[in-house]
């Protein structure tokens, strides 16, 4: 293989080569959604797809989400490794029984005889101006369902990375893809793909000693920068990248909380039975007598998602997440 | 008496004495799509309805191209047009009465805007300082929303609980040709046929979901077929000839309100523009298809039956032209200012009373409000209002 | 070649050129339901096949009356009998090839067992030791699952699967009239048609969803006319014949396997019991009408027939009953020895491996299991097993 | 009005009670779902009500759930109170995208011109011997959608009281009854109920000093059980009934564990992305430094709903509560 020198990428353009080259790899790999033929999707994930391998491997559906993913589970049962499209998040809510009531209990209810090996690709969240319910957070429905993995990038590699594991994965996976970051870029080199291990490590994307930021997907930048703005305030941020809310990387999560001792969870998602209390809750469990503060959540309002002109306040910025930071008893330590 | 009994209650009957509920030949679509425009019939159409028509199809055009002129100058955050589908569009708004409801699919700004809703409030949802900008009851138009075919239950719903309180009103409901592929599509029509609710469907089939062409929606001879399977009738109509839909919705219409139960009308129309501004429509189809359906423009079909019995002079037609770019005037005048919004609305609505939980977090925002504006009257102004752009 | 190309893309085309992209006559049902016993017909059936379907009717019946039984004895959770539907049941199983799927219906045990499943096995779910007992894959039966009409996207999946992988299966997938209703039964349909792929529904028309009688379900003249609207054939046919039964649903699978696509058949039939066990029918129904019914017994219609043409002798017909009294004893026997569980088991197929977190919470109750087999060793035994029982 | 004296009355005797009244005093109120009329609902809640009102008042619809909610929007929509029942936890899932995309956010979306008072009765969770898909705890997706409010009785009494509540309020609600107290009786007097307060009101069901078990619906009547076994451990436990998920009474709840220091949170549900989650956190956010240990979760395992022959094992109960309770470090306290 030549080396192709690492070139800026974009997160579609790295999840489109994941899909490809998982095709490539394996004949049972079948994408089926709304537009992902011809027209590549919405957001272009899928383009090309239906041109390389045929409009049997990648398949324009009719317009029903429940039926997509019913279908699935069905190529499932016979051995194909189905990845679904949902249109946008809001737009997978008809498909929720499918999740709950089978996707998810398959598996079990057969013993493990019949596992589903399908991965339902949600792009998810704000931050794109996109009008009523095309920016839902989702994660906490999926999150709150056993049987599923709930995987979601926040870099480019990790686009490409696990998307390949979230595909390959035996068990079904909701893999959410923050919209807002599709056209991020990133030096990536689509020739030399990082190993592509299995879901359910998260990654501590910069060391601190003073704090620790829980994060994910769309909000890793966003903590990234308050990380960055913090060393004003002499603040020294860890943030920690989930990548994966199911598997739960307790380990990874609790070793930079022990260390740092104080902890803020930051999501899109509304924070009232949202992401942020369970994280925050099990940190807690396993880390009380290291916190000097309680664990703080710096999250959507929980109200319905804003229309595009307002949602600037909806969504935690850097001023929120300092603020929280701030308010994390600092007067306690010395 | 019961809705049930009023119909007589179904008893079920051993194969040897089966006969059919409902008898299913009337119920089935005619072979073609019905016709007015083109043909004899319509030298019998009422003048003053050609010209009402016709006027309004201007007019409704001319606000798709302006609506989409906007989307260009970033005044909306993205528009649907309806160009090749005022016909549908107007007839619908039409066929009401004005107790009657409205239920939109989100292409429908335009049959919202003929139903008497402001043009700048009907665009709120797609402008993106609200989420729906008229208030439903003044005009009697639910909410334009993205989640396809879940509208059509809840006109389902509104007319039954209409005709439950002995009130002479009439929904008419509105999908596109994907939309008949979602479940609720066929929950909602069988509740409607199950409670002879007073609904009127109109399924615009314009040939595209996004993308994907009917013959991958669907393999129905046509989708007007479908009624029987609720024991409706379904009808087919040339949803480019507005004098034909307007027949037969008003038909359904009248149907419905005296009682007789919901009908499914397929209207063949075509999607001229691409789905919205932000859609690449040469990826999917080509130039020919659409010409040949531009020579079957609606407003171009009204104009040749005008001219042809002489019933549009010169200064009606500049009249009409003039109605419609006055509109357009006053929307581009009233869409170029910047309308005025209060982040706090954020919580005024989410519940009729805030919960504690909801009124932390309203105050949270207030006090960054607060200490955003004083530190932009206090140091530089024009830092931006955002919790980003406010701290230092 | 793509499944589309296969059948020629459709192309929107202006109403003046307009056609049915099918020609719907032949897709819709006849008036009456089809029949065979009772009827002239009736003397051309195969006197093999007669045979075989009274035999697996009798085995049926008894299976049904043998599991309502065990109800009564605590020894199944609930149990939904198919009693008077014997004829669908047994005929969808006869339909099928070995290499064929049956997707049933919560209430299709007995096509589950005739397909070949241990009829233990089959009673897992309801008895209530596991969710499913078999394994879908040794006899091509999807697991029996109660949320109505979800298994019939998933029947169009996986023959939609065997079709693109170039295999020579079939899907049959039941479904009750109740059923029909939901949103996933017209998604299901719907795919299956423009997929055409190899599925054959069958829908076992009882007259009722629980309480529910057909007036309250729908309005069409017959569940077989939705068919039309889909694009595939509508069959209707007395459930109650199963020779009807599996002549119709035969013809639909010959159908479906030679690449012709999907077949909605519905099967008029009675459910002669209550709902379940649970159920109080009298207060939805009175007894006249369940008697017409049992007058059109299913395995009385086929007995008829063989003793008229003097197919069923003595020995014959006391060899089927013995048979099914066997079967009856076995279900007994096995039924009433306790399963064996181990707790453990609720975390071993949640996922591949379990999670991290969910390995911590295998280890409390292995814990927790652990003490109270040591508790209940060092101490008074049989003080139960479930956490409440054990700690002091 | 006659005193008639309090007498034992079935859960499910005081839901019908509830219906029927709320019926009798105010037109507006319709009943919808699958087997509401002649047959009184599969829990006979609903018996009497079609005969009493009449089949437009208590009407059995198809079998569809998108459809019964989403008529009920639409009946809502034109002035009425729509009461829907979905006849299980898990067959309510096909209305979930009515639920969170249109019954949530009407009235939101419009500027609170298009309210949807509408209740959603839903049995929900498990111990009683149901097959898969008919022992759900799915309060967890409602508490994360904003919009709705999630009640939920414990007693006889508040089975009326928050009934009647929840149908007088102008907000949409999910109103989940317990399954498994349909049949638990208690002296009610059904001529003299509780007057109606608005939900939102936690109750503190026993006194304690030691530590606080905060729970709801179910897992109460388990609560109070453990309550009594752990004087023998010479714990002295509190025991919160939250009544209502949504609004969640933090005052009431804070209250508690400011005083004891210690708390459990007990349900039902699957614990990951559960209620109890939130709980914890929202708990250890507002009362850090009253806590002597973390709040503790017992909750069910996170996995698809066991088998009727296996469930007790998944089901809290009394030794796991005082085994939490045990964990509570006391050693920290002397
Ligand atoms: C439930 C749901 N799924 C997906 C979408 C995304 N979407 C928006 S418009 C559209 C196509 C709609 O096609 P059709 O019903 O024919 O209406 P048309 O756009 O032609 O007016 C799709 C898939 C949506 N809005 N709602
Ligand atoms: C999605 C869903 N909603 C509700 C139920 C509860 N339920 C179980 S059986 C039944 C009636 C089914 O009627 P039908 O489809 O006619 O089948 P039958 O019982 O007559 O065989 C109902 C409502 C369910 N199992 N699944
Ligand atoms: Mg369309
Ligand atoms: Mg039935």
């Amino acid at each position: 293989m030549t080396t192709v020198a690492a070139k800026p990428a974009t997160m579609a353009q790295a999840l489109t080569r994941a899909l490809r080259d998982a095709m490539a790899a394996d004949p049972a790999v079948h994408v089926l959604g709304e537009d992902v033929g011809a027209l590549g999707g919405v957001f272009r994930v899928t383009d090309g797809l239906a041109k390389e391998f045929g409009e049997d491997r990648c398949t324009d559906t009719p317009l029903a989400e429940a039926g997509i993913l019913g279908t699935a589970v069905g190529m499932a049962m016979y051995g194909l490794r189905p990845v679904v499209e949902m249109q946008f998040d809001a737009f997978a809510y008809p498909a929720f029984e499918q999740v709950v009531s089978h996707v998810t209990k398959m598996r079990n209810r057969t013993r493990g005889r019949m596992p589903l090996p399908l991965t339902i690709r949600v792009p998810y969240g704000g931050g794109i101006g996109g009008v009523e319910h095309h920016s839902d957070s989702s994660e906490a429905y999926y999150m709150a369902t056993p049987g599923l993995h709930v995987v979601t990038p926040a870099t480019v590699a990790d686009a490409y990375g696990l998307l390949r594991a979230s595909i390959a994965s035996d068990d079904p996976v909701v893999f959410l893809e923050p919209k807002r970051l599709y056209w991020s870029k990133d030096a990536w080199n689509p020739e030399e793909p990082a190993p592509v291990e299995p879901v359910g490590r998260a990654v501590v994307r910069r060391s601190g000693r003073s704090a620790t930021l829980i994060t994910y997907g769309p909000s890793l930048a966003v903590c990234m920068e308050a990380a960055e703005a913090a060393r004003a305030e002499g603040w020294d941020l860890e943030v920690v990248d989930l990548r994966s809310l199911v598997p739960f990387d307790d380990e990874t999560v609790c070793a930079s909380v022990r260390r740092t001792g104080r902890a803020v969870v930051v999501h899109e998602s509304g924070s009232f039975g949202g992401p942020g209390g369970e994280i925050a809750a099990r940190v807690t469990e396993r880390c009380f007598h290291h916190l000097e503060a309680p664990v703080l959540r710096v999250a959507g309002f929980d109200i319905p998602y804003p229309p595009p002109m307002l949602e600037r306040h909806h969504l935690p910025g850097v001023d929120r997440i300092l603020d929280a930071v701030g308010r994390l008893q600092w007067e306690a330590e010395s | 008496m019961t809705v049930m009994e009023q119909r007589g209650a179904y008893r079920p009957t051993p194969p040897p004495a089966w006969q059919p509920r409902t008898d299913p030949a009337p119920l089935l679509p005619d072979a073609e799509p019905y016709r007015v425009l083109g043909t004899e019939a319509a030298a019998h159409a009422d003048p003053e309805l050609l010209r009402t028509l016709h006027a309004r199809l201007v007019r409704g055009r001319r606000y798709n191209t302006q609506a989409t002129a906007l989307t260009k100058q970033g005044r909306l955050a993205v528009y649907p047009s309806s160009t090749g589908q005022e016909a549908c569009e107007i007839a619908a708004a039409l066929a009401l009465e004005e107790r009657d409801w409205l239920f939109p699919s989100y292409r429908d700004t335009l049959a919202v805007v003929a139903r008497g809703v402001d043009p700048v409030e009907a665009l709120t949802l797609l402008r993106g300082d609200w989420h729906t900008g008229y208030d439903p009851y003044e005009h009697r138009v639910a909410p334009l929303s993205t989640p396809l075919a879940t509208q059509l239950p809840h006109a389902v719903g509104l007319a039954h609980a209409a005709r439950l309180k002995g009130d002479d009103v009439v929904a008419l409901a509105m999908v596109g040709d994907g939309g008949t592929s979602e479940g609720d599509f066929h929950e909602a029509l069988n509740f409607a046929a199950v409670w002879q609710a007073p609904v009127v469907f109109l399924v615009q089939n314009n040939g595209f979901a996004i993308s994907v062409p009917l013959a991958k929606q669907t393999a129905a001879p046509s989708l007007a077929h479908k009624a029987v399977g609720y024991g409706m009738p379904g009808r087919l109509v040339d949803g480019n000839d507005a004098v034909a839909v307007h027949e037969v919705l008003s038909d359904a219409v009248r149907r419905a309100r005296g009682g007789g139960g919901p009908t499914l009308v397929e209207a063949v129309t075509y999607r001229v523009e691409a789905h919205t501004n932000a859609d690449d429509a040469t990826r999917y189809r080509g130039d020919a298809e659409v010409e040949t359906w531009r020579r079957h423009d609606p407003i171009d079909l009204l104009e040749r039956e005008l001219t042809d019995r002489g019933l549009l002079g010169e200064d009606a037609a500049r009249a009409v032209r003039e109605d419609a770019e006055a509109m357009a005037a006053d929307l581009r005048a009233r869409m170029n200012r910047d309308p005025e919004l209060d982040p706090m609305d954020l919580f005024a609505h989410v519940y009729a009373e805030p919960t504690p939980h909801l009124r932390e977090q309203r105050a949270l925002l207030r006090a960054e409000l607060e200490a955003a504006a004083e530190a932009e009257s206090g140091n530089e102004p024009g830092t931006g209002t955002g919790p980003e752009g406010t701290r230092r």
